[in-house]
């Protein structure tokens, strides 16, 4: 992990003049984040405004019909509805102990453009949030949100409209900004030291996991399931984990439609290691190095980066990289609807598919965790349209 | 035979700042990029820039965003590219290739070295591989005889600027301002005082560019101590506002081209 | 409260085909709920699923503004977006042990029948929600939800298609199946034992105030205030205080647009003593006993009656019956969301416009608990058609 | 002088079911209930449930629920029906008053009952108001002369029968389905096990109610034990269908009150 590097992943790879804020970040990161002050005030922000612990929920109806114990990690439970807000609290009060007075982010489904939000306007600061016009389009009940909360947002219509765009576009504003506004990086992407600050961020859903399920079960699970495109609520759960080698972790992407390059998202089955938005990680390109659009039906995973130290991981085989297809994350959601009562984000659907689509992968006596990083509030519309045709 | 060298000798000899122009190749297609060429070396232009389009190219603004999508729609690829520099040789000025760093990062570093040495080019310039990153490469770059043209902010703090100057080769490019390529520019006086900084240090030619759309950029930029200017989206705007016929748009550009070189030639005089 | 009544309040109004339900109901609570096996699975579904203990969150920039300090107690956290869950999980598990297979209820913001229909998938009872065909138009959202979740939704188009209505058919359909279908009553209202039952499962929301207040400030709070209609959030709130005369107990009812009896669903303020759904309790209604409709914004408080126990506390003076105006409520929706990033339900959204509006009411060394009874997604275009006027 | 008794031993002596008929006054005008009454009683009806329209029929399904919504719309009000019982007065039948318990709460209960009497009523039913919420007006009905109409159901344990037929006055009312007025009626063997559980324990007349909308269903239910029928819904229904004029309709429902006492007569006949 020496300069932000994971392997060969990672790195710094933006314009000079980007330089000295990335700097001034790990600095700050490095200065701020181990002082008492910042502990206490990031952890009762994240307790009683945020609402963690999330609970560590056995999912008793969901466990019976698969055949094995599955756990089921609360972040939908989370203020704003995923586990986005762990970041943002986290780098909005960092923002502002740097002295900076302006959050600006990029937003795919809009969580994490809703929790940026939040913590800005907790935290003092004013905030412009940077949104594929497709993305504005398909997570439109987010997007009132963010403006009834006083968020600016930027349509971007370069590309393709989506996430990728809205992250080109938010770096190139920070190079016009950066001296009096932090960019609020949405996942373990981005150039050093962001993949590095919101795992760390995140890895607060790991350590309550590790600690909740010795509660529970007097043991560590087989395994943990995350969806993920940059691999924030991953990493999150992963991290406490890692050096545990009998956990399994699965990481699955969004399958799309199927695994042709212009249908999916699965970077893992279809990328390459490539340089994009200021690090190296494994990416959707074509053979010349151009970055090819992702495509799935759920808009946070719509990214064909995955960050560099879930890309490492994935690349010595500590985490599994892994996949769903539309057609049964749809199906996925109904089921945890009828057995749980929860309707979670297609992105979270993303691990429930996994884990009913892979029998071959668990045993009877395994203990499963899936982390359910959202709620589905966001994608009703989608998924009512896929089942009914309506709206 | 370092021509990027030999030209700027030939400019002090001229006394004339350095009028160096940027371009997407392929953009509205190969065609019109290799005229587009000619016509700015016959009207003043003394370096070309020679930009390979990136799907992502974070440190362009909105035209050449969009010079970039034009050419991948148009089929451009790396190689077509590096043929196209061939297409250049007889024009005999310094050609220094731009691009991010993913297009040779995916070809293979080297390989890539190879393929610009062959096609007659000075040296690259890649604006999302900073001094750090760059480490590893500077000694393989040094022995294909190429340069590396480093970069330089208004945030560059004084210690990396030190460190930048150490291993910089060819010229220095000065970024103007904090933002992108074709952003408005405003000469204020840290660019100003950057350039006294550099010369204190280094003897080094600098290059200022960013925003410039206007003789008097040059004039002020060069007058002040930089010893040339780097243009790009200021050309690309003109002909994309005629992307039927760009062609028709090229007696425009060849007059901004020599307003241009008259900034650069007036700015260097007055530093007489 | 002998006999479901709090002095001239409660009872147990209802035809005889459906006494027998409601002495069968008031015995199973007083056999059941008091077990060890109940209490335990109770608060385990409470932790586990629903994610309490919800926060009590200081809002200081919120304070800051007021003069005074304001904790919001986080029922807006609770699985499903409002304090309805409490009561839903408590009386589904009570349902299933009596043998009942089915739940019914009623709903008007959607957040009963939401928190029903998860309750109900989770002990697995089938569900069916009755809910006026105004409501429906209006709270689109939740009725989406409803049915992704697998309820059914029963449009009522009686009377003015709102709760009333609703409440009034779910009555009838119960006369009709009470044997084998357990009536969800959503509120602290209703005949005897269902203001009381409702009560105790959502008196969790003291207990924790109590417990949370004591931990950050080492004493009680100054004052309570809540919204409501039929007053389940509320009595949540405050049952544990009510013996704690020192502690300032607010009812914030639907002003609606001004208090004409056409206009305001404000029932202590222009209503009276009356029977209706099966217990006596105050309500809107002309000089000859004939219920008038409320009206308000808020679907939640759009209700004519108050229940039988918030009647009789405020008519004794222990709570102070306070209203806020439709557009007080908007103005603080926006203020929450600008001060403390969170966007509250209209329903909510009426005890913080009462505190905003009623400097006079509190000291500057108050301490002030808002119950933040739920978040706004629901409410979000109504919200933004306000301000907006458009979409 | 008390009918509601008078009328069971005629309809003894006469060897006849009681064919009680309920409508809500002021659906949809007052002219047309009194006319609706008349009616009813020159064609077989012997007692008549009074009807106050309520906001809130709980107990009414969908047909009597849009006759209240109806009457009150016209603006009816619980003194014009007492009014409109005056005008019955001539008719000399037995009527007792039915409403929802907020209507007489809300007057004041006493008051209430004061003005019934006055009216020359028998007896109130209040289908919300059950044994236990009554007893604290037991005395005072029965000081003022007038029945309390107690309801039992399927869903009635007999512990509390017992007490209900301890307190009941007039005759006893057994609503004969789980569900509302102008259900779909189904004689199980339930209800008939109830009239012999009833009639064992009391000498109480019998009235059957909820459902009822057939001769068939009328003779059944009295050829099993019961004294009396009482039929409601079944006679709104027919004139509902004409709300423009609904006086075209009275003929249909003058042939069905005949038939529905025919098969009053019939079933009291097959018991003897
Ligand atoms: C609910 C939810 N889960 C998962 C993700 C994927 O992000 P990450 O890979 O950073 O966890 C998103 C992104 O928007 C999300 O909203
Ligand atoms: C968020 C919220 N708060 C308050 C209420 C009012 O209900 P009660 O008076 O039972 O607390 C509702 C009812 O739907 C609601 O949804």
């Amino acid at each position: 992990m020496e300069n932000g590097k994971f392997g060969k992943y990672g790195g710094m790879f933006v314009s000079e003049v980007l330089i000295h804020a990335l700097l001034e970040l790990d600095e700050a990161f490095k200065k701020i984040y181990p002082t008492d002050e910042f502990q206490k005030e990031f952890h009762e922000l994240l307790k009683d405004y945020g609402g963690r612990p999330t609970p560590l929920y056995y999912a008793k109806n969901f466990s019976k019909l698969v055949g094995f114990k599955v756990y089921l990690k609360r972040e939908d439970l989370l203020c704003g509805g995923s586990h986005k807000l762990n970041n943002a609290l986290g780098q909005a009060l960092l923002a502002k102990k740097m002295g900076k007075k302006r959050l600006i982010t990029e937003t795919a489904a809009g969580q994490h453009g809703l929790a940026t939000v939040m913590a800005g306007n907790i935290c003092g600061l004013k905030t412009e949030i940077f949104m594929g016009i497709k993305d504005i389009e398909r997570q439109a009940l987010n997007v009132k949100k963010m403006e009834l909360l006083g968020a600016k947002i930027k349509p971007i219509k370069t590309g393709a409209g989506v996430l990728k765009d809205a992250v080109s576009e938010t770096l190139r504003e920070w190079a016009a900004c950066s001296r009096t506004t932090h960019y609020l990086m949405g996942s373990t992407v981005g150039p050093h030291p962001f993949p590095t600050i919101v795992a760390t961020f995140q890895s607060v859903i790991g350590n309550e996991i590790k600690k909740q399920i010795f509660e529970k079960e007097g043991r560590l699970p087989n395994a943990i399931v995350c969806c993920g495109s940059g691999g924030s609520n991953a990493l999150g759960a992963f991290k406490p984990f890692i050096n545990e080698h009998g956990v399994r972790l699965y990481f699955v992407e969004g399958g799309g439609e199927n695994l042709n390059a212009e249908n999916s998202a699965a970077a893992f089955q279809i990328g390459s290691p490539c340089v994009l938005h200021g690090s190296i990680m494994q990416a959707i390109q074509d053979k010349w190095g151009q970055i090819k659009p992702s495509k799935t039906r759920a808009a946070g995973l719509n990214y064909p980066g995955r960050g560099p130290e879930i890309s490492y991981l994935c690349e010595i085989g500590r985490v599994k990289a892994c996949y769903a297809f539309d057609h049964e994350v749809f199906n996925a959601v109904k089921f945890i609807c009828k057995t749980e009562g929860l309707i979670p984000a297609l992105e979270t659907a993303h691990a429930v598919a996994f884990v009913l689509n892979h029998p071959e992968e668990f045993h009877s006596d395994d203990i499963v965790i899936i982390n359910f990083s959202g709620r589905g509030d966001k994608d009703i519309e989608t998924i009512l349209r896929f089942f009914y045709g309506f709206n | 035979m370092d021509l990027i060298n030999e030209k700027f000798l030939e400019l002090r000899d001229r006394k004339e700042g350095a009028h160096i122009a940027h371009i997407y190749y392929g953009d509205p297609n190969e065609e019109f990029s290799i005229k587009l060429v000619e016509i700015l070396v016959k009207n003043g232009v003394d370096m070309i820039e020679f930009g390979i389009p990136f799907s992502d190219p974070i440190a362009d603004g909105p035209i050449f965003q969009a010079s970039c999508e034009r050419a991948l729609n148009a089929g451009i690829t790396p190689i077509k590219c590096i043929n196209g520099i061939k297409k250049l040789k007889d024009l005999k000025i310094p050609i220094i290739v731009t691009t991010y760093f993913n297009i040779p990062y995916v070809i293979g570093f080297e390989k890539f070295l190879e393929m610009i040495k062959e096609t007659g080019a000075e040296g690259i310039l890649i604006p999302d591989l900073p001094l750090e990153e760059a480490e590893p490469y500077l000694k393989m770059i040094r022995e294909k005889d190429l340069h590396l043209i480093l970069q330089v902010a208004p945030t560059t703090s004084n210690e990396r600027l030190k460190r930048i100057l150490m291993n910089a080769s060819g010229f220095i490019y000065l970024i103007s301002l904090e933002g992108v390529t074709g952003s408005k520019l405003r000469i204020n006086p840290s660019i100003l005082k950057l350039i006294k900084d550099i010369k204190a240090q280094s003897t080094i030619p600098i290059i200022v560019g960013f925003g410039i759309s206007k003789k008097e950029h040059a004039e002020i930029i060069i007058a002040n101590g930089a010893d040339g200017i780097a243009i790009g989206s200021a050309y690309a705007r003109i002909y994309s506002k005629d992307l039927k016929n760009p062609y028709r748009k090229l007696f425009e550009i060849a007059k901004l081209a020599r307003e241009i070189k008259i900034g650069c030639i007036n700015g260097y005089r007055k530093r007489l």
